[in-house]
């Protein structure tokens, strides 16, 4: 229990470190965010109004306390370019990345944990050494490679064998559930594919560990066959390893959704966050900063508790850690 | 269950670990295998036990009551183990599975090979676990909680459980301190014999094979160089291997009287063990051996 | 509780007085860091063990013996009572004789696999104490390596420049025993060194250190053991330690013959062929 | 020099070899000769295919492929090199944190460490454009601080094993000083592991720069790097789909190069896993003693 506190004391330290992280990064601008969200050759009284719009003449300290205190309440501010509430806006977004977030890790672990004990269990040399070579080449094609591949091969219009589309996303969204879906595919695989890959890679990692140690023995002497014996022991003793190993892909998948996203053109927070960076609405990007990273860290403190409640021996070793 | 090894070669990698070795274990009867560490001994249980790893080429035979195993495949071996053959380990802590509770372990075997209800494995577990003195509180630890010596007796209760009739205990005191050594020894030996069944017992400390086995054979690296029985290879070992571990197991432990030590080992029958509570492991229950002395329980007053 | 002091200096008294004793603890008590029911892992324990003497521990596991000896060595801290290394407080690094305890001690662990760093060659490790004494020059600290591994019966030649994972246990051991007597220590402790080697590769142990007794008589030795049998030919002294609690203590030749404790009792039958 | 032996004894490793060294020398090359300059551009003859003039063909300014790419190893190579330095120090940092006596010290840097390893570094390196534009320094600090973490995880159990371990204890005993344990016990117990993440982690700087630049936040515009060649020719993929290949290939040739060479570089560089790093060092030991050999034992 002392574990769980301790956790969440630091959940909560970690998420007003990024906070304070975030408002520095756009408060340390070369010149004032006023002026550089105006634009430069604006005049200087729009300058002024926009100013005491933001607040940005209060002291710091002030400006911090009071978006903080609207984050609380789950009220990210206005974007001065689109006039609409972030919140909405990144409501919109959102579900559209999450969605194909999912149906990226649905293939990395598709992909990932069957081929990794097939790589740990598979009789003939010659297959594991296969599979270890494919699990390397797939995890160093960058993203955008790997995309662009597949519109090359599978993109409707350009592709060798149009299946799927290539670009956008139907303007109603998920009305149109199947076209929405459809156009979700090809970037899907291109993220699981990649992340699948390294998936594969801990997999055979963390089974590898295990088939020497001895407790895959003991219950191959107790009546169990080598494969059930790894397939049911192996896998739930590396479980815990996995389950943190899902949730670390999980972060590393966010680089190439964004990256997917502007390349399959997908209205999603990835592409979102870069237009708005590019057309320095700064407030906006400060809020989605601030909701990314306060999605990552519950991911992270989830994944972190699940370990521990899958390894007895650490929760227990929490309790009496010498 | 009679054993006879024919032949046996066992080679990982192209390095020859065990060299035409042959072995025979007459049912109820107690065999040692005796070697220095490296000697091989332990890789021919695992080969009894299809536990072999991958990387390792077996030649020669292995028969059980005359039927061959080697050359079966694991799924055969699979029903073989822990019904009518099984194995005590070395280190039980890094042995047992650490998920699963001491009751969860036991009943595995059960679950594997009979079709009982889930109260008849747990009476039939329960049962177990108390002959090998681990009472109900027991039941739901799990493997880090437990002392050295409770964790080999729960290794001793998984392998029992099935009621198998062949038994191999791989080094199973090396990890423990003498006075649970002595109690584990005595416990496998009277459970080995109160089910009927045979027992190769493997380590590399003399002392201990005399009190588990009645014959032996001596293992130097790969090939058996020695056999017959414990008492006569304890009193006249031939070849030097042997006479080093005797040598060595004379000098690092007691007569049975403390006098100086002398070449010739007096045969008067060892002290019956007696039953005594002892704080850091469980009740020992007396020995079936007919002249039990009387249980004299002595504590130091505190 | 009795309070066990008449067995520290028993048979002590003939002995002539020798100046300030090499180790002394009197009335040390620790409990376990997390104890369910309170049991505690040293309950009262007085010691005395002087220059040249060589002292046996025995008990069995969870009898407390390894933490007696790391708060002996000031490597941990007991709860209360006081532990003196000639004369001097070392209860922790901040006490006075701590750093001359640890320059004139020498400590043998049980596992000897472990006991080397595997990415160390043997010379290495077994020079590594040197450092804290001062030698440092190339020919000094190989001529200590190699006299040291000569004492333990190793061919400095073949094992110098060995690795642990091309040695066998007695070997291994054998080179951990040299580096702890390399920088020629007052004290030496060995706690349950033979324990995890086969029984061919105990005995060479044992020479060991029965060689060390005869060409170092001025160094004090402290052996940890469950086993009677191994002590039998080393110690002069035994304690015997119970559940934290020292149970019995005498000459070796005295335990053996009249043991009182039941205990004590068991541990010779647990020992006897 | 028999670290470098033992990786070409295995096929993995003289691809990772040849590779990498390949790299090395190309982006050396590149800073003093490339067969077209940068920025002759030729407005006639956009898009070529490759020719015995252009022989990656041009880009959509006409200015050779084959050069840009050349320029951009050097920059990949600059990247990954401040990349994994920063990260190494900052694991280093952490795991000296994670194994020290202190236990508050140790307990808090553990939980952080979970706590902030879930933030990605595209994140990290957002949070950096935001003051610093599209610069070099966002994708090194980026990168180094997020794969400092991972190294500090990943290497900690066999950090913890060193620290608790007999050789700590007898070290401690002898009254070595914690720090020099830890340079000399610790660090070089962990360094396989350590030695692969690295490597592993030099690989997702090289995807991570091209990831970054395409998003406008890695290599400023005018910077040439494999990043920014795939990004533009990215661009222009339905009308020209033959110029994406050759920055993809040679970014994944690359990155595949330093997986293996960080999974040879573990067995090589460790004395405990290698035989012959073993023997090498006992013939740069001491000669044999002089005086005459007695067999005592």
């Amino acid at each position: 229990m002392r574990f769980l506190l301790r956790r969440l004391a630091l959940f909560v330290a970690a998420l007003a470190v990024i906070s304070i992280l975030i408002f520095m990064a756009l408060r340390v601008l070369p010149g004032d965010v006023a002026s550089v969200m105006a634009g430069t050759d604006s005049p200087p009284e729009r300058v002024a109004a926009l100013r005491s719009q933001l607040g940005l003449n209060k002291p710091l300290i002030g400006q911090y306390l009071d978006w903080s205190w609207a984050l609380l309440h789950g009220d990210f501010g206005v974007s001065t370019l689109t006039g609409r509430t972030i919140s909405a806006q990144v409501g919109a977004r959102v579900t559209v990345t999450f969605p194909l977030i999912v149906m990226g890790l649905l293939v990395a672990v598709v992909i990932g944990i069957p081929l990794g004990c097939a790589s740990t269990l598979a009789k003939s040399g010659r297959v594991r050494a296969f599979l270890h070579a494919l699990a390397i080449v797939g995890g160093s094609i960058p993203a955008l490679w790997g995309g662009s591949l597949l519109i090359l091969l599978f993109g409707r219009g350009i592709g060798l064998v149009g299946l799927f589309p290539s670009q956008g996303f139907p303007q109603e969204g998920w009305a149109a559930f199947s076209r929405a879906l459809a156009s979700l595919v090809l970037p899907a695989l291109s993220v699981g594919i990649i992340v699948g890959s390294g998936l594969m890679r801990y997999t055979h990692a963390a089974l590898g560990e295990l088939l020497s140690s001895g407790t895959i023995d003991m219950a191959m002497a107790c009546g169990m066959t080598r494969t059930r014996a790894v397939l049911t022991v192996g896998l739930r003793l590396a479980m815990p390893q996995l389950v943190s190993v899902i949730g670390l892909t999980f972060a590393e998948m966010i680089t190439g959704v964004m990256v997917i996203e502007n390349l399959f053109n997908i209205p999603g927070l990835g592409q979102g966050l870069i237009s708005d960076l590019g057309n320095r609405d700064l407030i906006a990007v400060q809020g989605e900063l601030f909701m990314l990273a306060a999605f990552f860290l519950v991911i992270g403190l989830v994944v972190d508790l699940l370990h521990r409640a899958l390894d007895p021996r650490l929760n227990d070793f929490a309790e009496r850690t010498r | 269950m009679s054993v006879d090894i024919q032949g046996l070669s066992i080679a990982i990698g192209g390095v020859s670990i065990v060299g035409d070795v042959d072995v025979h274990i007459a049912s109820h009867s107690r065999v040692g295998l005796i070697g220095a560490s490296g000697s091989g001994k332990s890789m021919i249980a695992r080969a009894m036990m299809g536990l072999l790893p991958t990387a390792a080429t077996l030649t020669g035979s292995i028969r059980y009551e005359g039927d061959e195993i080697v050359g079966m495949d694991d799924r055969a071996l699979a029903d073989l183990r822990g019904r009518y053959v099984s194995m005590v380990f070395q280190n039980p802590g890094s042995v047992l599975n650490p998920v699963l509770t001491v009751m969860q372990q036991v009943m595995l075997p059960l679950a594997l090979h009979f079709n009982l209800s889930t109260e008849q494995r747990r009476a039939r577990a329960t049962a177990m676990l108390a002959k090998v003195g681990l009472n109900e509180s027991f039941g739901n630890r799990l493997p880090h909680q437990l002392s050295g010596g409770q964790q080999q007796r729960v290794g001793i209760a998984t392998a029992l459980v099935g009621a198998p009739k062949l038994i191999l205990a791989d080094e199973p005191t090396t990890a423990l301190d003498s006075i649970t050594q002595r109690q584990i020894v005595r416990l496998l030996v009277s459970l080995v014999d109160e089910a009927g069944a045979s027992m190769l017992f493997i380590t590399h400390d003399f002392s201990v094979l005399a009190h588990a086995t009645e014959n032996c054979y001596v293992l130097d690296s790969g090939r058996v160089i020695e056999s017959g029985t414990t008492r006569g290879l304890l009193d006249h070992p031939r070849t030097p291997q042997a006479r080093q571990l005797v040598h060595a197991a004379r000098k690092l432990t007691l007569r049975a009287d403390s006098g100086e030590d002398d070449d010739v080992v007096d045969h008067e029958a060892d002290a019956e063990p007696s039953t005594f509570e002892t704080p850091d492991s469980d009740v020992v229950r007396a020995s079936p051996d007919a002249s039990a002395q009387p249980a004299t329980t002595v504590r130091k007053e505190r | 509780m009795k309070g066990n002091a008449e067995f520290s200096n028993d048979g002590l008294q003939g002995a002539a007085v020798d100046s300030v004793p090499m180790v002394r603890a009197d009335h040390v008590s620790k409990r376990f860091s997390r104890s369910v029911d309170g049991r505690q892992a040293l309950c009262d324990v007085s010691l005395q063990i002087k220059r040249g003497e060589s002292v046996a521990i025995i008990g069995g596991s969870g009898s407390g013996k390894s933490t007696l000896v790391r708060i002996l060595l000031g490597l941990e801290t007991a709860d209360s009572g006081v532990v003196e290394f000639r004369g001097k407080p070392v209860r922790d690094k901040r006490s006075p004789g701590w750093r001359a305890l640890r320059r004139e001690s020498g400590l043998v662990l049980q596992n000897p696999f472990t006991s080397l760093d595997p990415r160390w060659s043997v010379a290495r490790s077994v020079a590594e104490p040197l450092r804290v004494i001062g030698i440092r020059g190339h020919t000094a600290v190989a001529a200590a390596v190699e006299s040291a591994l000569r004492q333990v019966g190793l061919e400095a030649g073949r094992f110098m420049t060995r690795y642990p994972i091309d040695l066998s246990g007695g070997q291994a051991q054998r080179a951990a025993i040299a580096r702890a007597i390399v920088a020629g220590p007052a004290l030496l402790v060995a706690d349950e060194p033979m324990s995890a080697i086969d029984v061919a590769a105990r005995l060479q142990i044992l020479e060991a250190f029965t060689a060390l007794r005869s060409a170092r008589p001025d160094m004090a030795l402290i052996m940890v053991s469950h086993d009677l049998g191994v002590v039998r030919r080393i110690a002069e002294r035994i304690i015997v330690l119970h559940e934290g609690c020292i149970v019995e203590s005498g000459s070796t030749a005295a335990i053996l013959e009249h043991p009182q404790h039941a205990y004590t009792q068991r541990l010779i039958e647990a020992a006897s062929l | 020099m028999t670290i470098l032996h033992s990786i070409w004894a295995r096929a993995q490793g003289r691809y990772a070899l040849t590779v990498i060294s390949l790299w090395i020398f190309t982006a050396l090359v590149s800073s003093l000769w490339t067969p077209h300059s940068l920025w002759a551009t030729d407005g006639y003859n956009v898009w070529a295919a490759p020719s015995a003039d252009h022989w990656l063909g041009t880009d959509g300014t006409g200015a050779d492929v084959f050069s840009w790419l050349m320029a951009g190893s050097g920059t990949n190579l600059l990247i990954v090199i401040l990349t994994v330095s920063v990260s190494a120090v900052i694991g280093l940092l952490l795991i000296a944190a994670m194994v020290s006596g202190a236990v508050m010290l140790s307990g808090v840097t553990v939980v952080a460490v979970d706590a902030l390893i879930s933030i990605p570094t595209v994140l990290i390196a957002l949070i950096l454009a935001v003051p610093l534009g599209a610069s070099i320094a966002v994708i090194v600090i980026a990168c180094g601080l997020g794969y400092g973490l991972n190294l500090a995880r990943v290497a900690r159990p066999q950090a913890l094993l060193a620290a608790r371990s007999d050789y700590v204890k007898a070290a401690g005993a002898a009254g070595i000083s914690p720090l020099r344990v830890l340079l000399t016990h610790i660090v070089p117990n962990a360094m396989p592991t350590m030695s692969v993440q690295l490597s592993l982690s030099a690989g997702t700087a090289v995807l991570a720069e091209s990831g970054l630049t395409y998003m406008g936040i890695g290599v400023p515009s005018g910077v040439p790097s494999w990043g920014h060649s795939l990004a533009t020719s990215v661009k222009f993929i339905n009308v020209y789909p033959l110029t994406v290949l050759w920055p993809g290939l040679i970014v994944t040739a690359v990155v595949v190069a330093l997986n293996l060479f960080g999974d040879a570089l573990r067995e090589a560089a460790d004395p405990v896993a290698n035989p012959a790093l073993r023997q090498v060092r006992q013939r740069q030991a001491r000669p044999e003693p002089a005086q005459p050999r007695q067999e005592r034992s």
